[in-house]
């Protein structure tokens, strides 16, 4: 099966933002994404208090040029404001046009 | 005697299961509930305490309700004006900073409240049961004064969709409905789901406040970053704030109890509602400030030396 | 004074609570229970429902049992044959579509079911105890009968694997050991567990009934697409399924109660079991329709209007 | 009568769970709860035993408490010993899984000890309610004694942070903080929350009981490669030590009731907080013999016919 | 330390599917996998009914032969049935016999 | 938006060892890390009985040098002890003095 590459975007965010961050990374062209939950510690600090559970972690397989805009969206609204964190990694898919 | 009436706060579950969960994890004890619980109870508590005062609201008349309606009212906007005012003035804070704290101190601890029924309970003195609906009022009204202030600092397009976000937020809107189910369903009709909401109430608060207390031994290292006078005003402002909710619900003729929820109701601080709504309103506030402040400082405070002192308030008053 | 009945039916704590989540969604507010509640509540849900009817079976005499079981395996195979029909033919579905939506309303909605009860205890109407144990029976004959017409439009060897599977699955399978639990135990002996199993569910199903009433305001939009005549049948179909449970049940001689309690198994449509199996087992069938018709149309018309018309019924026939 | 006695005990709603849940996923039924809810209900009963153990000694005075002490420390001291010399020599196990079943046959498994005090009241057979107490202090005991027969075979330098890190762990603190609470705050004050930690317990543990009934289901395949002498030993262990704890309460003048509790606490192997202890401190263990062993051979022996038999040793020595 | 390069593919699907997808991983040639919980969005919409929870995120490591007969199998039985979604990343391990 | 290669370790262990694992992967450098839950199979057989619940999976984006320290600490202290396993994604990441 021939796989096409693109781009796995994790971010790591305050559950706190869940709704206007999936908002966001639409507007950027995201065509999909899956939300788990994590706890975690980083610069700001240990566990963050809210009525949904300690952080999201939200996935999306996008373009390189949907990605960029999203870690440019990122550093625009949310790196500087909330305790956010995100990678990029490589992914094959099959069916690309899904994404 | 007054001691005593300390002592006699001080006993209950809720309390001490704060105190313990707290000491304990200072001493490195792993007493962390499990992650999925905590917001399986704070949901649970919005809920029945929304029931609670919906179906209070339901038995009260509109004669009984709109005098201490409007005290409530006037309350949501001047404690958060009040706690603006000190933590701006004599804590310095940024008007970021001063309107995150104001959201917190304007708006009400229903934990804090609810101990206080169940001080209340247990020293048998009564209290107007509608006081319940109060709290969901007060505890908005607080928040959106308060964002109100920051207005001018944040990126004023925002503002709106902010408030509309934290108005439709889970703490709220769970509150909300709870008050709607509760007033239309009534009394009678809701028996059957009172070992829930009812029996299990004073259980659930108990296991929650071993979280919160697990949840303040981690914040108390941020107290020293605070500094001394987040730490003063942590007590001050509740107690001015306490006094004026005391004052206001004697002056439209409330019982005992009555005045002495009043009191709690301004007095104190939310930590469910208020920080969520700053988080998403206010991001560039500090929650290293207002977290500890309210339930780092305050929360205890009001629990150990607050209620007891607003009882005697009440009871000075009527 | 059916309107009364409709009103007494509307007003109990679940069915508002529906109603209120179901609102307030729409208005976009945020009243989703915290994500790992949902399945905590179903569990605890099957499993009271098969402990109550396995308590009940441990009460009841054969002498009693084998006529109605004889009713509720007829109902079993007929009701969803009917709904096979309809939604073929007047409906115009495909055979898998048609299939799975006859998976739906053959198995049963254990929540209405509920429901009905707590409605009749509140009008203290009595039904045969035992009616419990033949949901189990019902709910599984009426998805393997649905099967089975699909079974020509699938790959035929997947079937048997299929259908165990189903059988397997959590909710039968939660259901079923319930059922035994509660047989071998026996009401005596259960009684410890009683505060969990039986105080609790009223309480649980409110809570339960607030997440099926985010889910079906999400599913709303979906009735748009599912077009008026699956609206219509989702209404009719009940309707008809559930005269024909209350004729059987009063050629059997059941109470009052029973007739209306086997009219609520027949006119009701699964929303917990029936998609999991048609998930697995009929993959190409369209959830779009079967959710939306099942828990988005048939299940708050039988909250609302079908109860207290299938009360009607029994108070007719009996 | 014996025979009365067992099927008595059996019949239970936690046993019946157990073996029915057991059962079921043996015939692939898919009963195990979510998983969300197993650290909720673990972490739930040893609060409210906790609670219960510590209420009891608030209750008690020094004079009746001291003699039982003292025995439970010599079991916690002995009955490891006697385990680690069976499996060592006549098990012919390493000195590292010898140890590791020493720390779960000396510690306790709350869950027999609670299916005890429930056939022990339907019965209507009294006992020292300070019992409870006794379980936490004996739970660590046997547990400390047990790493220490393997401090040699160990790397010894973390041989003092694994013991701090086992105290400290979430079984023992969750356990340790209900003592103290219910200690603190006392039967009367703690009334409010009966109806969460009292009311709730025997369905909670009956819920427990599935979910270890599905676990102890997938252990039965590891019995096979655990081998025939530890099948016996899994028999025989308990057998010993629950002869030897049913004596030492004889000794000190314990009621029927009480003796038949302290052969349970000698005799019952922890599934709690011995594993995760032995898996932090002695990680080279095999968990494939420790936890069948303890959940899959000695909790069921014990919960059908240990139980009985304790309760007829208690009998014959009082 | 020395490491290997093998694929780590990422599969979310609905929750009812979990017992049959680990078969058929299996059966592909996988020797272990992970499975966490999300909810989330794709083409088919939001969330899914069901007594599990909402979606299923299996992870499993394996070689490039396992990675290609997986994505081959998915297409044949899951991608138009069931919502289902996959992405195939690189990743380094020790111990290359474990995979 | 420019970002800088790194390495994305996960590692999927017991619960039991979730505290250990923490300030094992910190004294190798690691600034930050999320924890989630999951529930899988391997080597060493199904589920683990644990009151935390079953599994937990870590994942923390470091440097290479920091990446190999973990898997060298990995191989040292769990590999041979608990039920363990890890592996390493490349990621890129905006804001490298983060990590
Ligand atoms: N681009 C994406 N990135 C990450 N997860 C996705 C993506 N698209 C879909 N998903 C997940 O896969 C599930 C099913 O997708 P779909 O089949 O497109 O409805 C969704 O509910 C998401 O959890
Ligand atoms: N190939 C794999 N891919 C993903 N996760 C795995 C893999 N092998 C093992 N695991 C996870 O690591 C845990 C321990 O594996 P093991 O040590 O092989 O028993 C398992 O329970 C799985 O959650
Ligand atoms: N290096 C990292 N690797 C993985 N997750 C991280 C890392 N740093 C931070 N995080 C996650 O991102 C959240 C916020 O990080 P921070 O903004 O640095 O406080 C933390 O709570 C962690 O869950
Ligand atoms: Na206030
Ligand atoms: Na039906
Ligand atoms: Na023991």
């Amino acid at each position: 099966m021939n796989t096409v590459p693109l781009q796995l975007v994790t971010i790591i965010s305050e559950s706190v933002v869940e709704q206007k961050l999936i908002a966001d990374i639409k507007a950027c062209g995201a065509k999909g994404y899956s939300v788990g939950h994590v706890h975690g510690e980083g610069v700001t600090g240990k566990h963050a208090l809210d009525l949904n559970g300690p952080s999201i972690r939200l996935e999306t397989v996008v373009t390189e040029k949907v990605a960029q805009a999203i870690l440019d969206m990122l550093s625009a609204k949310y790196f500087n404001k909330y305790a956010t964190i995100a990678w990029m990694t490589p992914a094959q898919v099959t069916r690309p046009d899904r994404f | 005697m007054f001691a005593a009436s300390i002592m006699d706060n001080l006993l209950t579950a809720p309390v001490i299961a704060f105190l313990v969960a707290l000491i304990a994890t200072l001493f490195r004890f792993d007493v962390r509930l499990p992650e999925s619980l905590y917001p399986i109870i704070s949901t649970f508590l919005l809920l029945a305490i929304g029931l609670k005062g919906g179906r209070a609201l339901a038995a009260a008349s509109l004669a009984d309700l709109w005098k201490p309606l409007i005290v409530s009212i006037i309350l949501g906007i001047v404690t958060p004006l009040i706690a603006f005012t000190l933590f701006r003035f004599a804590g310095r804070l940024s008007v970021i900073n001063a309107s995150a704290l104001a959201a917190h101190y304007g708006s009400v601890s229903a934990v804090t409240f609810t101990v206080l029924l169940t001080t209340l309970e247990a020293r048998e003195i009564t209290y107007e049961g509608y006081m319940t609906g109060l709290l969901a009022i007060l505890e908005i009204i607080g928040i959106v004064v308060a964002l109100f202030l920051a207005r001018g600092a944040t990126e004023g397009s925002d503002w709106k969709s902010a408030l509309s976000e934290v108005v439709r937020g889970k703490s709220i809107a769970l509150l909300g409905i709870g008050i709607v189910i509760g007033y239309v369903v009534g009394p009678t009709r809701l028996a059957p789901t009172d070992p829930v909401f009812v029996g299990l109430f004073a259980g659930a608060l108990t296991l929650f406040l071993i979280e919160l207390g697990v949840i303040a031994a981690e914040r108390l290292r941020d107290i020293k970053s605070a500094g001394p006078v987040v730490v003063l005003l942590g007590i001050l402002v509740p107690l001015t704030n306490g006094f004026l909710g005391a004052l206001g619900g004697a002056a439209v003729g409330l019982s005992t109890g009555g005045v002495a929820v009043m009191a709690v109701l301004a007095g104190s601080a939310s930590y469910i509602a208020a920080p969520a709504a700053v988080r998403i309103a206010l991001p560039q506030a500090s929650p290293g400030l207002y977290v500890t402040a309210s339930l780092g400082i305050t929360f205890p405070f009001n629990l150990t030396v607050g209620i007891p002192l607003y009882i005697a308030m009440a009871q000075a008053l009527t």
